[in-house]
């Protein structure tokens, strides 16, 4: 994988779409073969009732690409939960068609919100 | 485990690659049930016949169910057309006569049960009660002739050789269309979950935290994956993560660990997945 | 800013309406408290108990589980299946020709099921033998094949019937038809149905109709050589003076199937499809519940089903190869879009002969959209579980839904969008009306 | 029905390229009238008067940064997505509007936002209640107090939510990194971009003379100089779908929001509800049951139709890629034939009578 291009794209949609703050990108050290970036950045307000308080959240940027599959295996996701040692990444997938939509990935089996 | 108390799944049409696994004893499907397997009744539930939402047995289990009961030893395999056949057509005279003394031995109790009520009945109306003239035919023609839910046929003849079984699991696993669901079903069953068929939730199976009766589901769990070499398709993310929103139900991806030639080996990375609530 | 109130409002309403319909589908695990007051004259469903959310190790919540659990045991094992002797009718398995048979037939059943041979004998189907036993209507035995006397026949319990089944996916199929059975529907085997084959061909010459099959198949080449256009000198050379023209000029590039939208073509393409010898059988015809209902003239079916196992490796969804040919051996009821020809096909319709009302174009285009035209059921056997899915043939390239515009007429700019008058698809809706009310389908009323 | 119609003037075209519609009258019995209809004729052009500038940013993104191009493909056909915004290129103003630069109304994504926060809020109280509920049955009180008593506090929680609502006001923030968005001047710097999908670029190039890329760029950048057929497989399908549509009036979307490929829209978003949602699939292809189950599932639950529109290739695979390379589009998309099937769930027990 490899989402060097499109990593920029998401800073700025955090920062200027979703208004986080300090919004910034780090790459990956020891993910094999592959040049992957990830955002860190603190949301405007708490994205989840179940979050104990506001923490700073792990973006990773991914490419939908209609016309060609992605290249997230959950092996890789797994590498990365390794290396950023945190309970949750979002998903911050770019999808050709100009927008930005996240989701909540969690290491393992985890609960539902309760309502 | 004790060999008698494992449980029958009778796999209709075992021998061709896909099986049906049903479960025909209701004391089984209570024991299964408190080994949290549910599986889903089919049959005709006879006192409410004309509706889809009760049913009765048999219970129907999915094949990973059937694989993992029979693999940890909690059940075993029995099938094939030409077993009732076979035993319906060798049944000898003397087997015959029991089961019809069988039959008259459940007429007599029930004979003796309506008489008792009908005198309940006349004592509390103070009306004397005369054997006699108890109506005869009426009392025949009204006595019930079940249908019984497990054979008397083929018990005896049931092959419970360890050869036999495996040749068996190995056919039903073949069957699957991903083989790689039943070790999924397995890390999930070690995570003390219910599971049910998901297809109608967009998913290979949903996951209750315990007893289906009494809890929500927690999860959709998507077909496996090759954990190495499957990438995760982003536009189903998309679709699944909404829907979960919506049901309250996490969208779970998983991947099998395969060796080298492809085989899956008992290791499987779940991930939950759920919309941020925003974008 | 308002085309995004739309489109906001459009993904809000996603979460809400999806969770209605699982209300409705979540009912896989229902309170059965309630079942002992079933009968069979009032098949009363009951609501479904509030669920917790995880257990929470309260004594409360176990004895709420305990008590749910034991009302569904207790509904099950009181509810024997089987008849008081007065009521019982014994049917016969033979297992030669995998059917069982009724010597002394009786009971309401025989209207949709079974088959009367000349001796007086109810032949059933191996489906209708398993389901009646079911529902405690027959007591199952075995014919052994050595003797005569039914005497030393021995009874069958419900375990060793579907043992007897031949395939997985002869008990998918019975599954599928004990759903719909209990549901009311009169459900018979496609191959079995009785087939008016002689009212199925078109009244018109056999040879023509064949050969209208092909220059059909020869206009649909014809597509693909679209007129000359994406020059980039052709915005040089021609001027278009409405949107329109330029919409005629785009949408000839992309050739399409376009469904057979009237009566008589569809006959035509019912036709050719038995010429050829591409006919394929569904695995059921399906009528709604009906109290006239003829085993013998049936008429055509309601619907027409395909079971499918999603998680058998012998198995796939069907591909559109697959799916067209399936369309094209439909004979059930046409649902399609055109009401003209679907009351020319409902038996004893009074309407066929009167003046159709024509309804104002635009809503006529809407309802093809998304009614679709000719249409089968694919019930989905998930282990145990059944959804069914329609698949409707649609057409969207005979459709041109673009809204006209002109500088000077200002009607149009707040109405809806105006379907093109001048299209195709409308010159064959005015022909529907003249198309004679045939009597093919009609079965026969005697 | 729209919810509200704005002013159909914005949208009076369905393409960015218009018809001569300003014509003079042509009056039979003047001839007068007929040289200089004529000569109007002949001096108008379809064209624009310059085609709209495009770049790729961030790899294979097709972007317009012109603001007035932005708008110009907005709202005549309502071609791509701006990046900051859901659809229509507000970001500018709803920014302008959040620091408070801005007299009118409150923005609509703002008003959303106060009530998302309000729900959040509502949800945080029911669960402190479902603890509250957990310690009663601990207690062994009642199941029927216990229902009593989550009946009240419902309505509480609801009044709660009515007077918040009342009492909303804006409040202005700004935040450390909006200091980047103004430049020397002290003028708001415009960032937004608006993005169009490979397909609408294909076609604003290839089939109407909208964009300043030509058909053969943009295809060469898409997927390289030499690609295989499964290369542009997907970009092909896609394309002669989306044209196809596109070509009978739809005004098409992506539906990536709903899962799946298209939406189709009469006119536009502004005037109705998406009625189908597409999914574009080869011809031959048979996918994992749950799949559809999903897909369909999305797209049902908003109340859309589900197409699955099925893709034929009608000449051999080397075929199709050599009038690629060839750069014969015209040919390459009349190639590949449509045919759609429609997927809903069917009910039985809805369908008795």
């Amino acid at each position: 994988m490899n989402n060097s291009l499109v990593f920029e794209l998401v800073t700025s949609n955090l920062t200027h779409q979703q208004l986080w703050d300090a919004v910034k990108a780090h790459k990956l050290s020891n993910s094999v073969n592959s040049d992957i970036w990830v955002v860190n950045g603190c949301p405007p307000h708490k994205l989840s009732n179940d979050d104990v308080e506001l923490t700073n959240e792990w973006i990773l940027p991914v490419e939908l690409q209609q016309y060609d599959r992605g290249s997230l295996t959950l092996e890789l996701a797994d590498q990365i939960f390794a290396e950023l040692r945190c309970r949750r990444i979002i998903l911050g997938i770019v999808n050709d068609d100009g927008t930005v939509v996240y989701y909540f990935m969690y290491k393992g089996l985890h609960k539902p919100k309760k309502n | 485990m004790n060999e008698h108390t494992k449980i029958a799944i009778s796999l209709v049409k075992g021998n061709s690659n896909s099986g049906t696994p049903l479960v025909f004893d209701i004391d089984d499907i209570k024991k299964l049930r408190n080994w949290g397997t549910a599986g889903i009744l089919t049959g005709t539930l006879p006192s409410a016949a004309q509706q889809n939402g009760f049913l009765s047995v048999p219970l129907r289990l999915m094949v990973e169910e059937a694989l993992w009961l029979v693999d940890s030893g909690m059940a075993f395999f029995f099938t094939g057309p030409e077993t009732v056949t076979a035993a319906a057509e060798t049944l000898t005279a003397r087997e015959m006569e029991h089961a019809l003394e069988r039959q008259e031995k459940s007429f007599a109790e029930q004979r003796l049960f309506k008489k008792q009520q009908h005198a309940e009945k006349m004592a509390s109306l103070g009306i004397p009660f005369d054997e006699e003239k108890a109506s005869f035919t009426l009392l025949e023609s009204s006595l019930f002739v079940e249908t019984p839910s497990v054979s008397e046929l083929v018990s005896a003849t049931i092959d419970q050789n360890s050869a036999r079984q495996e040749e068996l699991w190995i056919k039903l696993y073949n069957g699957l269309r991903n083989t790689g669901d039943y070790f999924v079903y397995k890390a999930l069953k070690q995570n003390h979950y219910f599971l049910s068929p998901g297809a109608r939730f967009g998913g290979r199976f949903i996951a209750y935290p315990g007893d289906p009766l009494r809890y929500h589901s927690h999860m959709t769990v998507q077909p496996a994956l090759d954990y190495n070499r499957d990438p995760l398709d982003l536009l189903q993310v998309v679709s699944g993560g909404r829907l979960g929103t919506g049901v309250k139900k996490l969208w779970v991806v998983a991947g099998v660990k395969m060796d080298d030639e492809k085989e899956a080996k008992e290791d499987v990375s779940f991930f939950s997945i759920e919309w941020a609530g925003f974008g | 800013m308002t085309s995004e109130t739309v489109e906001k409002d459009e993904e809000l309403s996603i979460n809400s309406n999806v969770l209605d319909s699982d209300d409705e589908e979540d009912d896989l695990f229902k309170d059965w408290s309630s079942i002992a007051k079933l009968s069979k004259s009032q098949a009363v469903v009951p609501k479904r108990g509030d669920k917790d959310y995880e257990p929470d190790g309260t004594n409360a919540q176990e004895l709420l589980l305990y008590r749910a659990k034991k009302a569904m045991f207790d509904s099950i094992s009181d509810a024997a299946r089987g008849t008081v002797v007065k009521n019982q009718i014994k049917a016969y398995y033979v297992p030669q020709c995998h059917r069982a048979f009724i010597p002394h037939p009786r009971g309401n059943f025989m209207h949709t099921m079974g088959k009367v041979d000349r001796n007086g004998t109810c032949w059933l189907t191996f489906n209708e033998f398993v389901y009646l036993a079911e529902r405690g209507t027959i007591t199952p035995y075995f014919k052994r094949s050595d003797r005569e006397s039914h005497e030393l026949d021995p009874l069958l319990s419900i375990q060793d019937l579907y043992l007897l089944f031949k395939t997985a996916q002869e008990t998918d199929e019975f599954a599928v038809f004990a759903h719909l059975k209990r549901l009311g529907f009169i459900v018979i085997s496609s191959q079995l149905t009785p087939k008016s084959e002689s009212a199925d061909i078109p009244h018109t010459d056999v040879k023509k109709g064949f050969r209208q099959g092909l220059s059909t198949l020869t206009k649909a080449i014809f597509t693909f050589f679209p007129v000359p256009t994406y020059h980039p000198l052709q915005y040089h050379l021609t001027r278009y003076t409405t949107s329109s023209q330029i919409y005629e000029a785009l949408k000839n590039l992309v050739p399409y199937y376009a469904a057979p939208k009237t009566m008589h073509d569809l006959e035509k393409d019912k036709y050719v499809t038995k010429f050829e010898g591409d006919d394929h059988e569904f695995t059921f015809d399906v009528w709604k519940p009906r109290g006239t209902f003829k085993k013998k003239v049936p008429g055509p079916p309601d619907f027409q089903l395909l079971v499918f196992n999603k998680n058998s490796s012998d198995c796939t969804f069907p591909t559109y190869a697959e799916i067209k040919q399936r369309f094209r051996s439909v004979r059930s009821k046409y649902e399609g879009s055109l009401t003209q020809a679907h009351t020319a096909s409902s038996p004893g319709s009074k309407e066929v002969g009167k003046a159709v009302k024509r309804l104002n174009p635009y809503i006529e285009q809407q309802r093809r959209l998304k009614r679709g035209y000719r249409s089968f059921i694919l019930a989905v056997m998930d282990d145990g579980l059944i959804s069914f899915v329609k698949l409707t043939e649609s057409d969207f390239g005979s459709e041109d839904v673009w809204f006209k515009t002109s500088g000077k007429t200002s009607k149009e700019r707040s109405g809806p969008a105006q379907p093109k008058r001048r299209n195709a698809k409308n010159s064959i809706n005015k022909q529907i009306p003249q198309t004679p009310p045939t009597s093919k389908n009609l079965p026969a009323e005697t | 029905m729209p919810k509200y119609v704005p002013n159909v003037k914005y949208y009076k075209y369905p393409l960015p390229i218009h018809p001569l519609d300003n014509l003079p009258e042509l009056v039979l019995h003047n001839p007068i009238s007929w040289v200089f209809w004529l000569y109007s004729y002949v001096s108008s052009t379809n064209l624009l008067p310059s085609k709209v500038h495009v770049k790729f940013s961030s790899g294979k993104h097709i972007t317009v940064a012109d603001p007035d191009e932005m708008l110009y493909l907005w709202r005549n056909g309502f071609f791509g997505t701006a990046q900051l915004s859901r659809s229509e290129p507000t970001w500018k103003e709803r920014t302008l509007n959040r620091l408070g630069l801005l007299e009118s109304s409150r923005a609509l994504e703002h008003v959303t936002e106060q009530r998302r926060l309000q729900r959040l809020e509502f949800k945080r109280e029911r669960a402190n209640f479902e603890a509250v509920k957990r310690e009663l049955r601990h207690q062994g009180v009642e199941e029927s107090e216990i229902t009593n008593q989550e009946r009240k506090f419902l309505q509480s929680l609801r009044e709660q939510e009515t007077q918040d609502q009342e009492t909303t006001t804006t409040d202005v923030q700004f935040r450390e990194a909006d200091a980047e968005l103004f430049d020397d001047n002290n003028k708001i710097v415009d960032l937004e971009v608006l993005e169009l999908m490979p397909v609408e670029a294909m076609f604003l190039t290839f089939a109407l003379p909208v964009l300043d890329l030509p058909a053969h760029s943009l295809a060469r950048s898409l997927v390289g100089n030499n690609p295989s057929y499964a290369d542009i497989n997907d970009l092909c399908t896609k394309y002669a779908a989306y044209h196809h549509y596109r070509s009978h009036g739809w005004c098409v979307r992506s539906g990536i929001k709903f899962g799946c490929d298209f939406l189709l829209y009469k006119r536009g978003p502004p005037f109705h509800h998406a009625e189908f949602g597409i999914m574009v699939l080869n011809s031959d292809d048979s996918m994992d049951y749950t799949w559809y189950a999903s897909s369909a599932r999305v797209v049902g639950g908003a109340k859309k139709s589900f197409i699955l529109c099925y893709v034929e290739l009608l000449i051999p695979r080397e075929e199709a890629l050599l009038l690629w390379q060839q750069g014969k589009f015209a040919r390459l998309f009349a190639s590949y034939k449509m045919g759609e099937v429609m997927y809903r769930r069917w009910v039985p027990g809805k369908n008795r009578d």
